[in-house]
């Protein structure tokens, strides 16, 4: 037997209650957020050019690792907020969760390219070519297809709340099966390539290398809020200008109701 | 339960009437494999070598070209909504659609794999575990891809959409199927970890597809 | 029996459809929602079907059976008639009945359909075959095939002739003198000898 | 002819008001491309040798996906029979709809194919001419499958059965794109040959196709 | 300006749904072919919209357009409404306009279409969000957009709620008093002052 609850306060209005909420505090957060990431950034582009001594191996090109390797990091990042927000909006129907993970989608797609692209470039010197199938490029690549897929689905359906609802289920179904694909691509080339995969394992970093990196990690954290931040803010204005020029149809319409009904 | 009966043997019953649905999917996969040589060039040594990747690919491809109709017929004429008012919960009436699916395409494909292992020179020694290996992978493939046909089906460009959602969720099939082939035929060692790897994540999509099959279903009837 | 409908509120896309509407239907009666295009008579059916969720307010069926959900209770007729072209009049009918009857055909019943909409010489036809009018017949069958308590019609007589509504108001009479609840909309009468009307007003003048 | 441009204009603002109608045959194809290492091994060498033959086949395969919408919508809701009410001769608004099926799906596409060269490793060298011959060769893609679009349209499981149906006429066009990519990059010589019957193929199509889905189209909405 | 159809026979798989059928319409005369259903109406008028092939008979718009085939002087109502969910209204309208005027589209004709149908306050929506009749009185408005002079409806009055289906009879009065042709097939009578009926036989009957 269908039984709801009785809400009839809990409307469209007090659901953007909470939106209300977010923007304020969001208008506040926002500069400074965007704020410290420059200044990290900057610091860690000083640190990395000026302060981090040349790999003996790899020469000027380690310098990419300091963006290549938070890219790397933010764009898998990216998909576990997708997920969190997914399930947010799926279990708990807020309206900001479908927000957060509509305006992640881009950002994390962003990061990820950014490791691919970042990650060729450096191939190119090290390995001699722009691009090999080993199994952490493929599973990233497959992640910037996850990515795609949400995008893609999402500008498919014209009903924005059917949208993030069926975003949402993708989403958590993407999530679920993201380590089965990291774990099988990670098979796949070792099954079918010897174990020259050219990476330099965590360890083997110098201190002085690895400084930089973090204070480039935090930096780009940041930036990634930030972004996200922006992103979300930016969404919510565009459905509340949405939702005044229905209201506007609404009430032209209204109008000439009774005219309609006689 | 006996919903999920009633509703199993109308979609295999309709696949046998409009005739030709298990046909046509047998004849794409074909032509799929017999472009493989006209593109990849005639070398026999290489094509036995890719063959197992080869059937694999063309297996999915033919598979996923047939996934958008396991709803699309059932929306379009309003049966998917009486469906949604049975005494049935929707996921077990999805799992049905997924089976029939699975009967009609996932069988016959793996059955005709070997057949077609023929035209790419694939080792004679290969054809059981062939067989054997796509039996147990294309279930996942259905009901993976049942995920992927509820999410679309109002979107529009279906096919193509659908495509783009499904086939990153069966890499994991194809890269262990073909891994479980290649095993068995000389390669590395590690046969039966494929193997049963493959089984888990059909177990697993059996539970998965359905379960969010229904839930974007039910989002699509508003 | 009883459905009741307190304070109803549903939105589409990010608009109000429908507004704190409230109205009950008794077992025994058959209420007919009437106005203008647009009003929101669909959107009302297909909510108390189970098809859109409610924002607000409650739907329930009282006295029926606390085991099932309402909409295993109730028939919907949509605008749709969820026939397959490739199976015959009597293979769609047998097939809902077996689905929404959790498996049991009777197959008196199925005759009974058939015979209540004139159906018998189009029941080894495809459905395919079948003009507009003969196709909304084989779909208003399921009514009959599978006994359920509560019917919920949405402009039920699209494409039928003056034969054809009569026979849809027998069925209803008959249903509704057998205790059951019928919830309806069209613009056209139905011809019942009794049904009370509820008139919808547009209601995104109010929103 | 006017009724000729309008049709064309509404199909190229309907995919761009429905919204990443080419990001998903770009996506479909980008993923198909990814899929065939998956499948074929890493071999970067091998992938090189056979890249002209996996560009192609995939672009074949993401222009077909895409080739039911064609028609599909607008069957679905009516359109159709009332553009066949229309003073343009069904043969002109068939060719619209194919030139916008090509305006959008087919130039997208080759001009993609570049970038997944690179994947493949695919000779620098080979990139110019990999995009002419795709640039020439694909509206015979598009007009070819216009035919099938139409043929299949009151098919159930259209996307198959289209597929299967159309595919055997891709086959010509597969072979020269294939083999005018490979002369111009040191393989046996004869790029102009094959480019120009890529050319000519492409024309006879543009003929061939309006004319045969326009007849189909006639029977079908009987 | 008259249409003239003489000894019409049509099959439809392999039954014969119509045989010999004369009737004609003169300008400025509504036909409204009336019947059970399966009788053949739909049939009828797809057959002169040249949607179905005769097997027999002729119909002819005798001083019409002779450089112009029947149907490209003739607007099709069918069951659908042939509306693109994701253009507005007003865009789905200039399309049609514009296609079926051969790329001249008549700024007033289209604010005319929009008027004679009540669409106005609808004009910006996008069509997939319209209720039934909103969207049956969008494909109307088709008819009012591109002048053309034999009107071919069939069931035109589907969904439409009583205000919507005044609006139509008074276009098709201004239609036929402009001296224009409509032949149409309905089972709800169109209230229209001046029309004639033709009754179509049950044919499987005779079949
Ligand atoms: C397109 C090509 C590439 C992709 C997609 C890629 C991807 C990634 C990813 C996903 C990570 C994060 C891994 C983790 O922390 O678990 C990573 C880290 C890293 N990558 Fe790459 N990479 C690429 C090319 C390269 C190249 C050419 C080099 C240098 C030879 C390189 C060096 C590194 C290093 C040093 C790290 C940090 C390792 C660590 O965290 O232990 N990458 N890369
Ligand atoms: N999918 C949708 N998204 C947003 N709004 C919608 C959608 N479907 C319908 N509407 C709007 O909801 C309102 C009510 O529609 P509904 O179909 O319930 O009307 P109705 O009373 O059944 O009308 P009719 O008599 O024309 O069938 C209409 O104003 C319509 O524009
Ligand atoms: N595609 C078809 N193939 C074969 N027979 C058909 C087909 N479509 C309709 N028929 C048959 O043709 C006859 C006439 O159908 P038609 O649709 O013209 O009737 P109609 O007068 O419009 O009826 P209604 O009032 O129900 O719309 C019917 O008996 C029907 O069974
Ligand atoms: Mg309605
Ligand atoms: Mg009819």
């Amino acid at each position: 037997m269908t039984q709801t609850n009785t809400a009839p306060q809990q409307s469209l209005t007090q659901k953007l209650a909470n939106p209300t909420r977010f923007m304020q505090l969001s208008g506040t957060l926002m500069p400074w957020l965007a704020g410290a990431a420059a200044a990290l950034i900057l610091y860690a582009l000083y640190l990395a050019f000026f302060v981090a001594p040349e790999d003996y191996q790899q020469g000027q090109t380690v310098k990419i690792m300091f963006i290549h390797v938070p890219a790397a990091w933010l764009g898998m990042m990216g998909y576990a907020l997708i997920a969190i927000s997914s399930f947010g909006y799926l279990v708990f129907r807020h309206p900001l969760a479908d927000v957060s993970a509509k305006a992640a989608a881009p950002l994390g797609a962003a990061f990820t390219f950014l490791a691919l692209a970042t990650g060729s470039l450096w191939g190119k010197p090290m390995w001699g070519t722009y691009w090999v199938w080993d199994a952490r490029l493929t599973s990233m690549l497959i992640l910037l297809f996850l990515y795609f897929g949400l995008m893609a689905l999402r500008s498919a359906i014209d009903d924005e709340a059917l949208a993030g609802k069926l975003c949402a289920v993708l989403g958590l179904v993407g999530v679920t099966i993201l380590p089965i694909i990291k774990f099988s691509v990670d098979w796949w080339n070792t099954l079918h390539q010897p174990a020259s995969v050219i990476r330099m394992d965590g360890p083997t970093i110098h201190p002085d290398l690895l400084w930089p990196l973090i204070v480039s990690a935090l930096g780009f954290s940041l930036l990634f809020f930030a972004l996200h931040m922006k992103g979300m803010r930016n969404e919510i204005l565009r459905r509340r200008l949405r939702a005044l020029t229905m209201a506007e149809v609404d009430r032209a319409r209204g109008v000439s109701a009774p005219a309609a009904a006689e | 339960m006996s919903g999920f009966w009633t509703l199993l043997k109308r979609d295999l019953l309709l696949q046998v009437r409009e005739g030709g649905a298990v046909g046509t999917a047998l004849g794409f996969y074909l032509i799929v494999v017999a472009m493989m040589p006209l593109g990849l060039g005639p070398d026999l040594n290489l094509l036995s070598r890719i063959a197992p990747g080869v059937l694999w690919i063309a297996l999915l491809l033919a598979a996923l070209l047939s996934l958008p109709r396991i709803f699309e017929a059932d929306d379009e004429d309003g049966s998917l909504e009486v469906i949604a008012t049975g005494d049935l919960p929707l996921e077990l009436a999805t799992a049905a659609k997924a089976l029939a699916h699975w009967i009609s395409t996932g069988i016959p494909l793996a059955l005709l794999a070997p057949v077609l292992g023929l035209l790419l020179n694939l080792e004679l020694s290969a054809y059981p575990v062939l067989v054997a290996t796509m039996l147990v992978g294309t279930p996942a493939i259905s009901f993976l891809g049942l995920v992927g046909a509820a999410l679309t089906l109002r979107a529009r460009r279906g096919g193509l959409l659908l495509a783009l959602l499904v086939l990153p969720l069966y890499i994991p099939t194809l890269i262990f199927g073909i891994a479980a082939i290649s095993a068995a035929t000389g390669g590395p060692s590690g046969f039966q970890a494929s193997f049963l790897i493959l089984g888990a994540i059909s177990l697993f999509s059996l539970v998965i597809g359905p379960v969010a099959a229904a839930a974007a279903i039910r989002f699509q009837t508003q | 029996m009883r459905l009741s409908v307190k304070h109803l509120v549903v939105d589409r896309g990010a608009r109000r459809i429908v507004d704190d509407l409230s109205f009950a239907v008794e077992a025994g009666e058959a209420l007919v929602l009437v106005g203008p295009n647009g009003a929101g008579k669909t959107t009302v059916i297909r909510t108390v079907a189970g098809l859109i969720g409610v924002a607000g307010g409650s739907i329930a069926l009282e006295g029926g059976d606390a085991e099932r959900e309402l909409p295993a209770q109730a028939h919907y007729i949509g605008h749709l008639n969820a026939l397959k072209p490739s199976l015959t009049v009597e293979e769609n009918l047998r097939f809902w009945a077996a689905y929404l009857g959790g498996g049991v055909v009777d197959g008196a019943a199925i005759d009974a359909a058939l015979l209540a909409f004139d159906l018998e010489p189009l029941a080894m036809i495809p459905a395919g075959y079948l003009s507009a009018g003969q196709k909304r017949r084989a779909c208003l069958a399921r009514l009959i095939a599978t006994p359920r308590p509560l019917w919920l019609l949405d402009e039920p007589t699209v494409s039928l002739d003056a034969a054809s509504v009569a026979l849809l108001a027998k069925q209803v009479g008959q249903h509704v003198a057998g205790g059951g609840l019928v919830l309806a909309a069209t613009h056209i009468p139905l011809g019942l000898a009794s049904e009370r009307q509820l008139e919808i007003g547009m209601r995104s003048a109010a929103a």
